[in-house]
């Protein structure tokens, strides 16, 4: 795996320094929730993402993006954990924008998206757990379009989004990946209910009950929906694998600096062995999952056929060493990380979130192992 | 024996004939106790009645003497009257830290007048407690608290703040330690008591992770006690918190476990049903150290009451009943995948699952942190040097 | 649960003070390892066993023995455990004992079993893995008795045994209860291949190669064998969970004497707190463990139906938690803990053969979700 | 790059050429490695024939200056020359503490006298060298070592013992710590290099749980050692220590995880193929932390040749490795059920699944203890006061 490169570098500085000015806890995500915001994320933060480019970042250059990859969609993510910052950058300017990739759909949305104006949501999950290939919601044929029933749940962003891309089932049953189609279902054709999650993120369950779609609707070819989801879903998990580093990076930073601040017993708590051994552990496991996230990011940006298998290493790796890093965060800061004043518990509800979005560590634990052939 | 089999075959017809319907459910939450206090707020009429009923005969504090408002009931009459109660799943007729903290203290350390004067209230429901331990400057290290109680003679003057004080919003009074000298850190400290509606004292709730308060800062200034409100001697209230400490983190160890049955307290699994073998396996294992735990449980509490148990053995019991707990929670949501992220849905019935996780979060925290137990385990039992 | 009773406590004092007399590992396991002894055992240790009439623990008094349960053999167990003890006492005077109880071989066995003359062995596994239920050695019936075929492995003291109580498969099909025998197969009847274990002590893999049995070698009756052997594994997992209790213990009761002797940068190890925490820790988990065990031993005796539960939870836990002593105990010893010449490394070694007998943590902690019905 | 293009293709085909088909076979056990010595025992021609072959052209040690037995290779022409030799699977021709801990050292430190003399010997695999760190009472606390080197005016006399000396009893020379002066606990100490044959030098085999005996006690006696064999200054010794631990603690980081290919350490699951499901969870637990930890070495490494790693960062890297490799065979283990119990069964392979088992847990205590690994990052990567 080579080191960044300058440009890389550059470009993660860049988004280290826009992030911790504008997209801290106290200016955004703190803020949102406090005035009972209903997107859940600033619009005014999103239209500067698009400003530096950064929605495009996925987009190719002939189309007006960046054009670049997932590593470097993976360095502006992990800045976004760092700093919790709520956005719809993972759902549309990365698995969204790789889901278009090369349809007619990119044409369409691609130049709101890179303007701020595009916001869009991945509808897969239709129970509490993740599990594509299980896709039961119905796209019938009817005329020239079809007819979807069925329902979704945990769509981020989906009550705000202008584009859900749903992913329907037009042949086959639960469990096979050929049969699926991928719709991209516009703003108000099916019933949204807004929810509002433990992270103060929204989301929605959205029913549809007969809701009518134009063929055009059709992402990609019908039946052949897995070849799009599966690029947003590997972008999307690697993606959410460099937030959870962030994440754990961010929550890991706080908690060695409160360690050398904390007095008890006349001492620095730093100074106690225990908590010291517990914070090098975490620190190593930190760049570990770092890595492994970066890993995944590369395989992906250099279409190896390992990528499948790095993404879920890396999507498993990092929501366990950041759900570590939240609890001895939160453990380690004593009460106050018991209250809500304090950033450390925001950390702890944004882990269960991303360590949830896009499937658990159970389903990326099993799917290595299914993958190496156990 | 014989003796005992009366009272229970009596207990159990009283209660039969006198525990409300109502009153037999489980507790949903913390909100369904009854706190009691001056000006007690009751979920219901049912609820009113048994906390009167059984304070009447002393049956909310079933072991304390019937001189200060118990039952005067031995050890086996209460373990019975526990069991008959359990038996028709009759809920506890009064939750108070009068009764499981302050009451102990008092039992143990207080003078006859001070007996006579607060266990009776506290028996009958009619005072609502809180304590003043914590400070913002002293969490683990309880003992380096810096509230200030000068002598002036008559009374106590008392400037500080403490924090983490449950349910000091609604509170009649408040048991708390302050410093009395400055000469040693550990024999400079007082116990002592007083109103909350004492002129200078006022609260300010926390708001927590969860989105509950169920604790406060608690501000005094300049609050006038009176001298005999101090219980045990003056610069030796540090023993009076010690004691209370080992009940308190008796109690914690056993909280969201399900009581104290052995192998009673039930599979998390068989609630849950995992649908996933990874999840399952994790659940399973689970399963094995929760129900190990409630041998555990069961065991100690015989070796307590015994006197066998070694008097730091409730910091292990504390210990590993709260990260149990907290790993509990965590099962539970992973279980509950994305419904269980649901924060404010009526569906989610308003992010209960999230909500109590978070909460869990506090269990090894609050009562002395993990850490602290640990290292009372390492010194006290093991004898480690240094420690 | 009861405390232990005055006579229990006499009893654990006697086994305590015995073992730690003459039990320990340079009169017993050392000098029998390192003389090339082929019980694996000292049969005059056996002999004194007798003699303090631990061998009839669980023979019913009218038969001659103690007449005592699962908690008085626990008590004995966990000092065996503790003194890394080699002795036939778990096979024989435990689960064989158990699961001959009530039958006629109890007449004809228990009388060489209380003098020390009879040492038993129970043939259950066929494979690496521990599955009674899927006993698949064959038992037709032939003449007026049975002919056996197939194969046994991991048959503790199986090479010097007078009796090995065999499971075989009467009828019905591999996974079935129903259709086991259980049969006392005498010494020299199969071909017996002796095995050294990692932990020094003898067991055997025995060829079933036409082996003829007459019809009194069935212990019970045909096709009911279950009812004997799970007398038998309840006592023998109970039991095992108990001598793993007690190689927990001794082997942390070392590592803390080791904390408070050795000095690393001029202070004592013990004095370190992250070494003081885990040992705090390991601490807990033992007693932890051994209120499991003594509960399970304690609902056997009381025919509680919730005692194969309470078997399997003291099993895994016990397993589990004396995995952790002894991998604590050798990393904080450090050098001198890998050398043969120390004894904490003996303990990692029986820790590993008892923990699979009779089912691993895997197979306990899935009974555990079987029988608690998920 | 084409001239690299061009050393790629000419390496191809020499390796093509002259490695032995059975240097192409996969090592099997530390007992397949070529160690070379001044009585060196081979296991078969083509391994001596190998060795040979390589030190001819200095590729035993690719990467050092051709005046010292070296290939006088770029970095990035030694990359080329190991890719092409894992393309085909050669073996390593020559496996010595010389190469890999002494070497470095020297090249460092050593007087040109001192490179001329010992490096051309090691990279032609004609001298064995042992490393005298540890003492019975220096363990993780090195600096604390006693073994004493008296000033005799010509020569040094030595007197003293060392544990945990790797091969002690097969080497032709030490490398040796010893206490110079007694004034300061870290600059009073001196690296040495002396002859095992020296009078007054002994060695014991130390039988490991293992049953296998790799290290030695090995014991000084009024050993004589010349002015001139101690690297780097006198009472200088422990800088030279230290770099030679950090090549060390890289070492055993990547000792048993199948080299650091990145992705390409493989599935332990794909291995074991694991037929119980509970079991099968927690392999592919192990996996993840292995498939992530195999990404870091890789990373690591680059970040390492790149100048951008933290000097402490290889204390991080042994202790996840040792710690993972530990984790590994407790699953091999109990993949392996009763199978892998044996002890000295020929199906076991005289329990080689045992042995290995316990060997690894040498591996978290030799190099340095997992404490002290965690101490040094705490230390110099987080800060941690006190630490």
């Amino acid at each position: 795996m080579p080191l960044l490169t300058d440009d890389q570098k550059m470009l993660k500085e860049t988004a280290a320094g826009f992030l911790a000015d504008e997209g801290g806890p106290a200016k955004q995500l703190r803020h949102w929730r406090d005035t009972g915001c209903t997107d859940g994320y600033g619009t005014e933060l999103w239209k500067k993402f698009a400003e530096l480019g950064l929605t495009g970042i996925c987009i190719p250059e002939d189309q007006g993006g960046l054009g670049l990859g997932s590593v470097e969609a993976a360095l502006v993510l992990e800045e976004i954990g760092r700093n919790l910052t709520p956005s719809p950058f993972l759902t549309t300017a990365v698995a969204g924008a790789r889901a278009i990739e090369g349809t007619a759909h990119a044409e369409r949305l691609y130049p709101g998206i890179l303007v701020g104006d595009c916001v869009l949501a991945l509808a897969v999950d239709e129970s509490r757990g993740h599990s594509p290939e299980k896709t039961g919601l119905s796209a019938e044929r009817r005329g020239n379009g079809f007819v979807l029933n069925g329902a979704k749940q945990f769509v981020v962003h989906g009550n705000s989004a202008d584009v859900i891309l749903t992913v329907a089932r037009t042949s086959g049953s639960p469990g096979d990946r050929d049969g699926l189609t991928l719709f991209a279902v516009p703003k108000g054709a099916a019933e949204v209910d807004s929810v509002t999650l433990a992270d103060s993120s929204k989301a929605a369950r959205i029913k549809f009950d007969n809701v009518e779609l134009d063929a055009d609707a059709v992402v990609s070819e019908v039946d052949n929906g897995w070849t799009p989801l599966a690029r947003a879903l590997n972008a999307g998990r690697a993606g959410a694998a460099a937030e959870l580093v962030g994440v754990a990076a961010g929550a890991s930073t706080m908690t060695v600096e409160y360690l050398k601040q904390r007095k008890q017993f006349g001492k620095l708590i730093g100074e106690f062995q225990a908590l010291q051994h517990r914070a090098a552990h975490l620190h190593g496991e930190i760049e570990i999952a770092r890595a492994a996230a970066l890993k995944a990011a590369e395989l992906i940006d250099s279409g190896d056929d390992r990528a499948e298998l790095a993404v879920a290493v890396a999507k498993a790796k990092a929501a366990d060493v950041a759900s570590l890093a939240v609890r001895e965060g939160v453990q380690m800061h004593g009460g106050i990380g018991m209250t809500d004043e304090h950033d450390i518990g925001l950390y702890l509800k944004r882990e269960a979130v991303l360590g949830e979005l896009f499937g658990d560590v159970y389903y990326h634990r099993n799917k290595v192992a299914e993958l190496s052939g156990y | 024996m014989a003796d005992l089999d009366i009272f229970r075959s009596e207990t159990r017809a009283w209660l039969e004939a006198n525990c409300p319907a109502e009153m037999r459910e489980p507790m949903r939450s913390e909100a369904d106790a009854c706190w009691g206090g001056r000006n007690p707020t009751f979920q219901s009429d049912a609820q009113r009645h048994w906390m009167e009923l059984m304070a009447e005969r002393g049956w909310t504090v079933p072991h304390w003497p019937k001189d200060y408002g118990g039952g005067g009931l031995s050890t086996a009459e209460t373990k019975v009257l526990k069991e008959e109660m359990a038996r028709i799943g009759a809920r506890s007729p009064l939750t108070s830290f009068g009764i499981s903290m302050l009451g102990p203290a008092l039992l143990k350390f207080g003078t006859e007048e001070q007996k006579k004067h607060f266990l009776p209230e506290i028996a009958r429901g009619e005072i609502r407690w809180c304590q003043g331990y914590s400070e913002p400057g002293a969490g683990s290290d309880l003992a380096g608290l810096a509230t200030k109680a000068e002598d002036k003679g008559d009374h106590w003057l008392i400037n500080g703040q403490k924090v983490w004080t449950s349910y000091a919003d609604k509170a009649d009074w408040i048991f708390c330690l302050v410093r009395t000298s400055t000469e040693s850190k550990h024999q400079g400290i007082s116990f002592v008591l007083f109103d909350m509606t004492t002129p200078g004292v006022s609260t300010k709730p926390i708001k927590l992770i969860s989105g509950y308060s169920p604790f406060c800062e608690t501000f005094f200034d300049d609050v006038k006690v009176p001298k005999d409100q101090v219980v045990g001697e003056v610069n030796r209230g540090w023993d009076v918190a010690k004691y209370l400490l080992g009940h308190e983190r008796e109690m914690i160890a056993g909280m969201g476990l399900g009581g104290m049955g052995g192998l009673g307290a039930g599979s998390l699994g068989a609630a849950l049903k995992p649908d996933n073998a990874l999840l399952r396996a994790d659940i399973a294992a689970f399963d094995v150290d929760a129900l190990a735990f409630a041998a555990m449980s069961e065991r100690f509490f015989e070796m307590f009451k015994a006197g066998e148990a070694h008097p730091a053995s409730p910091s292990m019991m504390k210990y590993a009943g709260t990260e149990l707990n907290k790993r509990r929670h965590e099962l539970v949501m992973a279980a509950g995948g994305s419904d269980a992220l649901e924060w404010d849905s009526e569906r989610s019935k308003n992010g209960k699952n999230a909500r109590d996780w978070l909460r869990t979060k506090g269990n090894s925290i609050e009562g002395g942190t993990s850490e602290i137990q640990l290292n009372i385990v390492a010194k006290h039992i093991l004898g480690l040097p240094g420690a």
